[in-house]
């Protein structure tokens, strides 16, 4: 199981915080095009170029692998300090 | 000399943690300190206040690797950061940053180190609240290239 | 939103300057702070105290000419110099840089400008006590290195 | 009349902390030069290569003209901060 975060804009847009993915998928790629299933917006969303993501809390490309159990988290560019 | 790294929602008291960058600087010499602002005006919109989300299981991992890579590039003696969460209002303190070192430059470029990359990597979200109703920041180009600035260093 | 500029035997409360600059700031969003110590240990010599002599009817003169240079480079808020002279002890807070600016590179440029400048043109000389005597502190050639990096500014 | 004043280490191996001068100097390098009838030490103290001058209280050098009542300051590099 893979556990997937939404933040800031991105959250508000797919009015999702959390959700979990039963689907083996091996990498960031693969994630987003089974993301993608759920729409358009889906789609559009994770990606547009400026859509970050993280793999258990460090940054990573849509080339990083994902084993079961991690935290994958999309977010957009941070506006933080 | 132990470091300070917290995120938290209520407000730090500058003058506490300016205390204690001092407390520990019999060898050091220098202290930078940099605090952020509720600013009234962001981007052409006035700022009633603002909310800070963030992403609580990666932030702490985020700050202190920053710190970590602070101190690789220059000899800093005690690194305090302190990152607010939720609504501000107005005026508010942010976020704060303060170094300590023997070298003023190191102290300088330390500290604007982890504020420059803060800012691009830490994972924080402002929303504001404006006279057209709340919108979410846009990332500010200056801030990647105030971080690319620094070159490569992870 | 007055610049305050001084030259004092007492201590300075860095709470109550960063608490001035932070009054003036609604706009501002970024404040640098730095502050200079006595060190324990100064050019491999323990430090009991020191003796800060200066030229009283140019230091003034002098501090208000580089915070001058500063404003015409960066977009700046509310400056804060203060420096002490007389007697301090080791640990004594001996100047205060304090800069407000809507822009955060800014505020800190222009606290290192003015640090960088004071180090090399303000008329202070400081007289350590070390345990061979007292001894005239020498220049730092870092320090003219420091000031040339800003390039000229007359 | 010229006052002349010395700081720092400069006050101190001269043992001078001011002084009057009512000689017709028209620059620095000429008031140094007749400073340096006073001795050796003078002679050593004004030549160095890192004494500063300021011209009433702002930095110059041995071209610097002086003019009646000016106030001419010697002294080592600056280490405050």
């Amino acid at each position: 199981m893979i556990n997937v975060l939404f933040f800031g804009q991105l959250k508000e847009q797919l009015q999702t915080g959390q959700l979990s993915i039963e689907l083996p998928v091996n990498d960031v790629k693969a994630l987003k095009t089974a993301l993608g299933q759920r729409g358009v917006l889906w789609q559009e969303c994770l990606s547009g170029a400026s859509t970050l993501v993280a793999i258990n809390q460090t940054i990573g490309s849509d080339k990083s692998t994902i084993n079961d159990g991690d935290e994958v988290a999309f977010f957009p560019p941070v506006t933080g300090g | 000399m132990q470091d300070i790294i917290d995120v938290q929602t209520d407000d730090f008291d500058q003058n506490a943690l300016y205390n204690a960058l001092r407390q520990d600087s019999a060898s050091q010499g220098a202290i930078v300190t940099f605090s952020g602002l509720v600013r009234d005006f962001n981007q052409g919109h006035a700022i009633g206040g603002l909310f800070l989300e963030h992403y609580p299981a990666m932030t702490m991992h985020s700050l202190t690797n920053i710190v970590g890579q602070a101190r690789q590039r220059w000899t800093l003696g005690k690194i305090i950061v302190i990152h607010r969460v939720g609504h501000l209002a107005q005026g508010d303190q942010i976020v704060f940053v303060g170094v300590t070192s023997a070298h003023r430059k190191d102290a300088f470029d330390g500290a604007q180190f982890i504020m420059d990359h803060l800012k691009t990597e830490a994972p924080f979200w402002k929303k504001e609240t404006t006279e057209c109703g709340p919108r979410w920041v846009e990332a500010n180009p200056n801030d990647e290239k105030a971080r690319a600035k620094w070159g490569n260093d992870d």
